[in-house]
């Protein structure tokens, strides 16, 4: 493999990585919190609907994001409201939310655009477009590294570097404040925290509408930032491969970044590899690099690479009194 | 005072609270239609006219119901053994591979009763075979079965599609698909049956599979209510500790379970792939194996109540695809849409108004 | 005679500024030009298709258009059931009397806009993302990679597909990724042929300052000045044709085979893509045409045997 | 507030009423604790004392009634409100997050800031202090789970004192604590009460209160029904007061005549499901005709140890015998087949499924038996009839097979368990806490089915904490301790020298 197609597949995992990114920490807000959260493909395409629309009416990007949050936010209280309030089953609230995802967006999408559940297309102003920095174009001749420079760091949308942004700051979040400390104690004994003397509900609905926040990003990302407009089911199984990640990190965010860049990287590959033959092998199928992240994961699972130790309390409504 | 531990009677746990979890979700579906802009009493109309107005709507109706009976059975076995089996899906789509090779090696030979049961054997073992590695992950090394299962799912759905690509493909077509099978490949349409009451099939693909899912129905009953794997599976579901005070061997019968639960989902491609199509497509599940889970959810995981929720969903299949042909602003779309939400009022809300009635079941029922 | 005419569109949906709307237009100018309505259908999945075929036919409807090869077995079947409806496929071949399969040479377009693209690339490399990997679409590529290579010796053809299943028509994030990537490796006009997917394709290469060639409709006013042209199709005069035949009581079945000289496929050259078409193309591309009619050019069809030459 | 004479009470409990549903776990009840006293509750299983304590602390909420703390009306909606009145509560279940470190467990809810960093430096040299004023030493930065439960314990003391409680309860903290634990505890209790602190203790043991208690109330189903100062009553009357009748725990009879050893451990060596070793190099033999009780403080290997008899849990290392055939690894069907009969400690969680019918009960675990269906097939008439004749048997209430096991009360619940396993004639039975949270009617039903086995010439195997139950039915008592068999004493053996072994101070 040459170095400039090495450049292309590194630039071209970072701009896949990003939903998985925001969505595996959203995911690890609320599982963290006891919260199981297989709804993240819904949330993260009920954002991006919303915030193609709403770039869409208003032109700007930046009330798209607002959109794509907003709406995430509501739907995660509608998780939060079946699973914490109702104590319901959490992954059968998860279930419904992608259920729901996919039609409404597809019938409103339909019925306000009549083009196939796709939003039209977007002009540049209303999407966040590349950010190239500095001296990327002289560096872009200038050996590999110039070259990496301004392919892969250089070159990205504002929430690109905003997802990069949101792993430390997830991690500071998680092991720095008050706030997480209690989040990660609710989801191992929420008994603990609420005899702590704080609302086991209500921390877990901050939980949720953390992750809601962050599957909006995912979702605005996808429709007004890696492409120009929403299109039915856009998500694609995102969502759970953002589970994958998140289960194949161990629930960790810096982890969760490597496994998302991993996951990310394969579907580069993929792409790369496409048509291409190995020496040896012949061409190989693009969908074993589509199962691979499955296949990863489960072989995680299966406990033969460490041990993936799920938050105690995860998927358990908190029921103090029977 | 709580009142999640006060007994309700069983027409009110069974049924009413049921029925008004489903009321709810119809509710929210006719304000989404009257947000679109259409009529919502009219929506009704075309869709019960659609799935319920002639022999042929009928059929198409029984014909989807016949795919949510097989995954909903699936779900719901796993589920008395305290097992979420969320791969459905994926294990129908792999049992089609069994079923149609079935179809593929006799259909020259034999007439279609013959292939049948080798249709029948060949997608339980598929679809049972997907759902091994779930099961084993789940029994030996406590992994997650929900997590594996969806994973499982995109996996089989890889496996598939390459599959059908580059295998089973017929050379020179389009699609990726298999070639079509013979008659003796297929199973045949369930005319007489809908001609009894009255109506005319016309060209709804209703076809013996639905005899064979009720037969499962049957099966599954007898199964979990009289038999001693049945005790022991619902032993496991309502207290694994209690199940190993009993000597019932944990992973042999998770396992057992799961091949079951598998079994059931894999036979559910008989109906689109020998029924209908008359051979393999790729993504021909179409979301029934999700749509078993709200199935059992809402049928109790009784065989009973999932045939009738299977209906109720046949109902919603096939009346939404007459709603989207008559009213196009309305797409199918709409379809998932209500079934996403009798699977949050009816599953994961299925409490929501639990307190409610208990207050004025203890204010006015007991008397 | 009195027609009730209706249109079934491929998955993409309506609007999908390509195929499908270019079937649209076909009965839009119908409608116009006759007064006579029409009634429509989106089909979302598969399996809606052929209902939605057969519903038409079983209230009356006749002619019934369907675009989209996806609708193959359900017109064989369907056909089958009503004798008496006359059938229009698009892009496939159904053998019934009652049946009118209408297809396109497809690869004698797609030289024309590889010529073009050959003619304009500088870095010598050009680039073709397909949707879903059928051979129809390898057609495609075939005639333009021919097209490509004819126009300047050495010019490279990268080639790129979505996906392997229906979904490959309607992934505009994956096809531009596949854009990128082909940018990455420098090519510098990439032709789409990929439904809704092509979206993606257009709109990478726009984003990245390239440039791209459109498909089935015309797409040059989507990004002008960087859609160098389109390979259309002439979908709508199917449409159009079907409906006036039967209107005309001339409705026949049997194959029709549109290429170049049955003016079934053409490239766009219209205002948005003036300033980037040259004169030497201009002049270049209107001699392959004639070649092409004349028979002195022959392009290969990849579906005659399942393999382009290189 | 400095403590004097008038000082108002610590503690006013004014009419408190509580329900779970159909349970009704607190009625009515009325309690006063002075400031700078031990107050000790007693009563029965299920009594309602931790739900009481659980009110007071703000973890469950009373349906009616009023808290009063230092003579002021104080609302408890929430355990904040509790901690800021000063209320700080070991639970019975430790609500401590197990992977945290103790100094993260010590701050939850106190962590004095949006930041962790200067509460965090802060909360480590108070855990200094503390350690320092009363003894209780703990590595601030250990995780909790690889803690032993004493040390778990006293993080949360710790938790409740970092917090500045005034008022402290403990709900049954000894009953994972070995002897020499317990009274370490007790010490720091008396500390904290010398320095002023109120603190409530709740336990069944008798022993306890006597020992280190001002005061002392008994609960029982739900009701105060008195209160005592503890110089003025007597074990004999508190025990009267807690099951509401003169008790009885002398069982008629005769002398054993033992047979065959049907029941044979070998060196037997079990782990825990934390790896901890619980039953170490333990052997002894039981005889046909005779009841062998062991006795020990809970959590000293008998879980584990009936556990491993009966094929729950794999043991380790050794061997285990029923009429001379190995069975150690054997599950539980197999050693049903071989004439195993089982009453397993917690009937809630092992004995039954509460959610099945009750005829459904009474076939769990010989439901592969032939009477039971033929080949794969389950008889419910048959299950249904074998359950109609054991409630006729054993006097169970309601008499109805059909209703689910949950609605039956904790007494009858029992005696479907043991129904099922005396009626199955087994060779030898494995009981474990027979008459945990039972009547003392059905105490005694019980107590003279055993014995009627012992005398059938069955071998009987007993676990239980309560020494007068072994003292009164066992031909042998073996003493636990530390997961090793200490000593093997005869029933007339006192209290005190049984009570040294199961500390481990005698042999
Ligand atoms: N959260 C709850 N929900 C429903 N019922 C409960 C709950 N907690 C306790 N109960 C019931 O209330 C009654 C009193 O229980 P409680 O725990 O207060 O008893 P206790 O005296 O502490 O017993 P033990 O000595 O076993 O700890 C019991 O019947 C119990 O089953
Ligand atoms: N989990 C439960 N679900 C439903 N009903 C219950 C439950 N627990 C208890 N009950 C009801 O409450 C009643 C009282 O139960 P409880 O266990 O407190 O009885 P008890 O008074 O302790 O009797 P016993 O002396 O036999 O133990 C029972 O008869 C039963 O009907
Ligand atoms: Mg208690
Ligand atoms: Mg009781």
């Amino acid at each position: 493999m040459e170095n400039l197609d090495l450049i292309s597949i590194l630039g071209s995992t970072i701009r896949l990585s990003i939903p998985l990114i925001f969505t595996a920490l959203a995911g690890l807000f609320t599982e963290r919190a006891g919260v199981f959260d297989i709804g993240l493909e819904g949330k993260m395409l009920f954002s991006a609907f919303a915030a193609a629309v709403a770039a869409f009416m208003t032109g700007s990007p930046w009330l798209g994001l607002l959109a794509g949050i907003t709406v995430s936010v509501l739907i995660s209280l509608i998780h939060g409201f079946a699973s914490i309030t109702n104590r319901g089953n959490q992954i059968v609230s998860g279930v419904a939310i992608n259920f729901l995802a996919s039609g409404l967006t597809a019938v409103l999408g339909q019925a306000w655009f009549s083009q196939g559940g796709r939003t039209p297309p977007l002009a540049a102003s209303a999407r966040f477009t590349e950010i190239v920095f500095p001296y990327a174009a002289e560096l872009r001749e200038m050996g590999f590294f110039g070259r990496f420079y301004a392919n892969v760091i250089s070159g990205h949308n504002i929430l690109t570097y905003l997802a990069f942004l949101a792993v430390p700051a997830a991690w500071w979040v998680l092991y720095r404040t008050r706030f997480g400390l209690r989040l990660r104690a609710v989801g191992e004994n929420p008994g603990a925290v609420d005899t702590a003397g704080i609302s086991v509900t209500w921390l877990r609905y901050r939980a949720t509408i953390c992750a809601g926040i962050l599957c909006g990003c995912a979702g605005t990302y996808l429709s007004i930032a890696q492409s120009a407009g929403f299109v039915k089911d856009m998500s694609a199984g995102k969502g759970y491969i953002a589970l994958a990640a998140l289960i194949f990190a161990k629930w960790r965010p810096v982890p969760v970044m490597l496994a998302c860049l991993l996951f990310g990287f394969l579907d580069a590959f993929a792409n790369f590899m496409q048509g291409k033959s190995v020496p040896g092998i012949g061409e190989v199928p693009v969908q074993i690099f589509q199962a691979l992240p499955y296949v990863l994961t489960c072989v995680l699972l299966a406990g033969f690479i460490g041990v993936a130790r799920p938050p105690k309390a995860g998927g358990v409504p908190y029921v103090k009194e029977r | 005072m709580s009142t999640a531990s006060v007994p309700l009677p069983n027409w009110i746990t069974y049924g009413l609270m049921p029925f008004l979890n489903l009321v709810v979700a119809f509710l929210i579906s006719g304000v989404v239609v009257w947000f679109i802009g259409e009529n919502p009493l009219e929506a009704v109309k075309l869709l019960l006219q659609g799935a319920l107005g002639n022999g042929e709507g009928i059929g198409f109706t029984l014909y989807y119901a016949t795919n949510f009976i097989f995954t909903g059975l699936s779900v719901a076995v796993a589920y008395h053994a305290g097992l979420f089996n969320i791969g459905s899906e994926g294990q129908a789509y792999v049992g089609g591979l069994g079923a149609a090779l079935a179809s593929l090696a006799l259909d020259h030979y034999v007439p279609w009763y013959v292939t049948m049961p080798f249709a029948v054997i060949g997608a339980a073992i598929f679809g049972a075979a997907w759902a091994l590695i779930p099961a084993w992950l789940q029994a030996k090394r406590g992994s997650h079965i929900v997590i594996t299962t969806i994973m499982f799912n995109f996996i089989g759905a890889a496996m598939m599609v390459y599959l059908l690509v580059h295998v089973l493909i017929v050379p020179g077509k389009m699609a990726p698909e298999t070639r079509v099978f013979l008659e003796g490949g297929q199973l045949p349409k369930l005319d007489w049956l809908i001609a009894l009451f009255g109506g005319r099939l016309g060209a709804a693909p209703f076809n013996v599979s639905f005899l064979i899912a009720l037969v499962m129905c049957v099966a599954v009953w007898l199964l979990i209510w009289r038999t001693k794997l049945g005790y022991e599976i619902r032993t496991l579901g309502a207290s694994s500790t209690a199940a190993v005070y009993a000597g019932i061997p944990y992973v042999k019968t998770v396992i057992i379970t799961m091949l079951i639960s598998g079994g059931l989902a894999g036979m559910m491609a008989l109906n689109p792939v020998l029924g209908a199509s008359a051979r393999l497509q790729v993504e021909f599940v179409g979301g029934a194996g999700f749509v078993g889970i709200a199935v059992s959810l809402m049928g109790r995981s009784h065989p009973l109540g999932i045939v009738l929720a299977a209906v109720l969903f046949g109902v919603l299949y096939q009346g939404g695809d007459a709603l989207s042909f008559d009213m196009p602003k309305i797409t199918r779309d709409m379809i998932v849409v209500i079934q996403g939400l009798v699977i949050l009022f009816a599953g994961a809300l299925e409490y929501l108004f639990r307190p409610a009635i208990v207050r004025v079941w203890q204010r006015f029922g007991k008397a | 005679a009195d027609i009730k005419p209706a249109l079934v569109y491929g998955t993409g949906g309506k609007f999908d500024k390509s195929f499908n709307e270019a079937a649209y237009t076909g009965a839009e100018k119908f409608k116009a030009e006759t007064g006579i309505e029409y009634r429509d259908f989106e089909p979302t999945g598969d399996t809606q298709g052929e209902q939605a075929i057969r519903n038409f036919a079983s209230k009356g409807f006749n002619p019934v258009v369907a675009v989209s090869f996806a609708w193959t077995s359900a017109i064989e079947k369907v056909a089958t059931e009503f004798p008496d409806t006359k059938f229009v496929i698009v892009d496939a071949v159904v053998d019934k009397p009652n049946v009118r399969s209408v297809v396109y040479k497809e690869e004698e377009g797609s030289y024309l806009v590889g010529t073009v693209a050959g003619l304009f690339s500088k870095t010598g490399k050009v680039g073709f993302v397909g949707g879903m990997d059928i051979p129809l679409i390898r057609k495609f590529e075939c005639g333009y990679d021919q097209g490509a290579r004819a126009a300047k010796a050495g010019n490279d053809v990268f080639q790129n597909y979505v996906g392997t299943t229906g979904a490959a028509w309607s992934d505009p994030v994956r096809a531009g990724e596949l854009t990128k990537g082909q940018i990455d490796q420098g090519a510098d006009v990439i032709y789409a042929a990929a439904g809704a997917s092509g979206i993606g394709v257009l709109q990478t290469a726009a984003d990245q300052g390239k440039y791209s060639i459109g498909v089935d409709s015309n797409q040059n006013y989507l990004h002008p000045g960087s859609v160098l042209t389109s390979m259309v199709k002439r979908v709508d005069l199917a449409v159009y044709n079907a409906f006036s035949d039967a209107k005309g009581d001339t409705f026949t079945g049997g194959v029709q085979a549109l290429g170049i000289k049955e003016d079934g496929v053409a490239w766009a050259y219209d205002d948005n893509n003036k300033p980037l078409i040259t004169p030497e193309i201009l002049a270049a591309v209107e001699k392959a045409k004639a070649d092409i009619v004349s028979g002195a050019i022959k392009v290969h069809d990849y579906m005659s045997d399942n393999s382009c030459p290189k | 507030m400095s403590p004097s004479p008038t000082a108002a009470p610590a503690i006013e409990l004014i009419g408190i009423d509580k329900k779970f549903g159909a349970v009704h776990a607190n009625r009515n009840i009325n309690l006063t604790v002075a400031k700078g006293s031990i107050h000790g509750i007693i009563g029965e299983n299920g009594a309602g004392k931790s739900t009481l304590m659980s009110i007071l602390y703000g973890f469950y909420q009373a349906d009616a009634g009023a808290i009063r703390i230092n003579g002021q009306d104080t609302v408890i909606h929430d355990s904040q409100a509790a901690i800021s009145a000063g209320i700080g509560m070991v639970h019975q279940h430790f609500m401590l997050v197990e992977n945290f470190s103790v100094l993260e467990n010590v701050v939850l809810g106190v962590e004095g800031g949006a930041l962790l960093g200067r509460g965090v430096s802060d909360a480590r040299s108070a855990l200094k202090r503390l350690e320092a004023d009363y003894g209780l030493e703990v590595d601030p930065d250990a995780i909790i789970e690889e803690l032993p439960v004493g040390l778990q314990q006293r993080v949360e003391i710790l938790k409740a004192l970092y917090r500045g409680a005034e008022i402290l309860i403990l709900d049954e903290p000894t009953g994972v604590l070995t002897p020499a634990e317990a009274d370490h505890l007790f010490r720091i209790l008396g500390v904290l009460r010398d320095q002023g602190k109120t603190i409530v203790l709740i336990t069944h043991k008798l022993r306890e209160i006597m020992a280190i208690t001002d005061t002392v109330s008994v609960m029982r189903r739900g009701e105060m029904v008195a209160t005592r100062r503890t110089a003025e009553t007597t074990v004999e009357e508190l025990a009267e007061l807690m099951v509401g009748r003169r008790v009885l725990l002398r069982v008629e009879k005769g002398p054993a005549s033992p047979g065959e050893v049907v029941l044979s451990v070998r060196n037997l060596t079990v782990k825990d499901g934390r790896g901890v070793v619980m039953v170490d190099d333990v052997s002894f033999d039981v005889r046909a005709g005779e009841v062998v009780g062991i006795a020990g403080v809970a959590g000293n290997g008998q879980s584990e140890l009936l556990e491993a008899i009966t094929g729950i849990r794999k043991p380790v290392s050794g061997e285990i015998m029923i009429h001379g055939q190995p069975v150690a690894g054997f599950d539980a069907a197999r050693l049903r087949a071989l004439g195993l009969g089982h009453i397993p400690e917690d009937r809630h969680h092992m004995g039954l499924v509460l959610g099945f019918e009750e005829s459904e009960n009474s076939v769990l675990g010989y439901h592969r038996d032939g009477r039971y269906g033929r080949g794969p097939l389950l008889d419910l008439d048959a299950c249904r009839d074998d359950a109609k004749a054991k409630i006729e048997k054993y006097d169970i209430r309601p008499p109805n097979c059909r209703l689910k096991t949950a609605n039956f009360s904790g007494g009858n619940q029992q005696k479907i368990v043991v129904a099922r396993e005396i009626e199955r004639d087994p060779s030898l039975l494995v009981v474990g806490q027979p008459t945990r949270g039972v009547d003392i009617g059905a105490i005694e039903f019980i107590h003279r089915r055993l014995i009627a086995m012992r005398d059938a010439g069955k071998a009987v195997l007993l676990v239980s904490v309560e020494l007068d139950e072994i003292r009164s039915l066992s031909d042998r008592i073996l003493v636990m301790f530390a997961g090793h068999v200490v000593g093997e004493k005869t029933p007339d053996t006192g209290e005190q020298t049984l009570g040294l072994m199961m500390a481990g101070i005698a042999a």
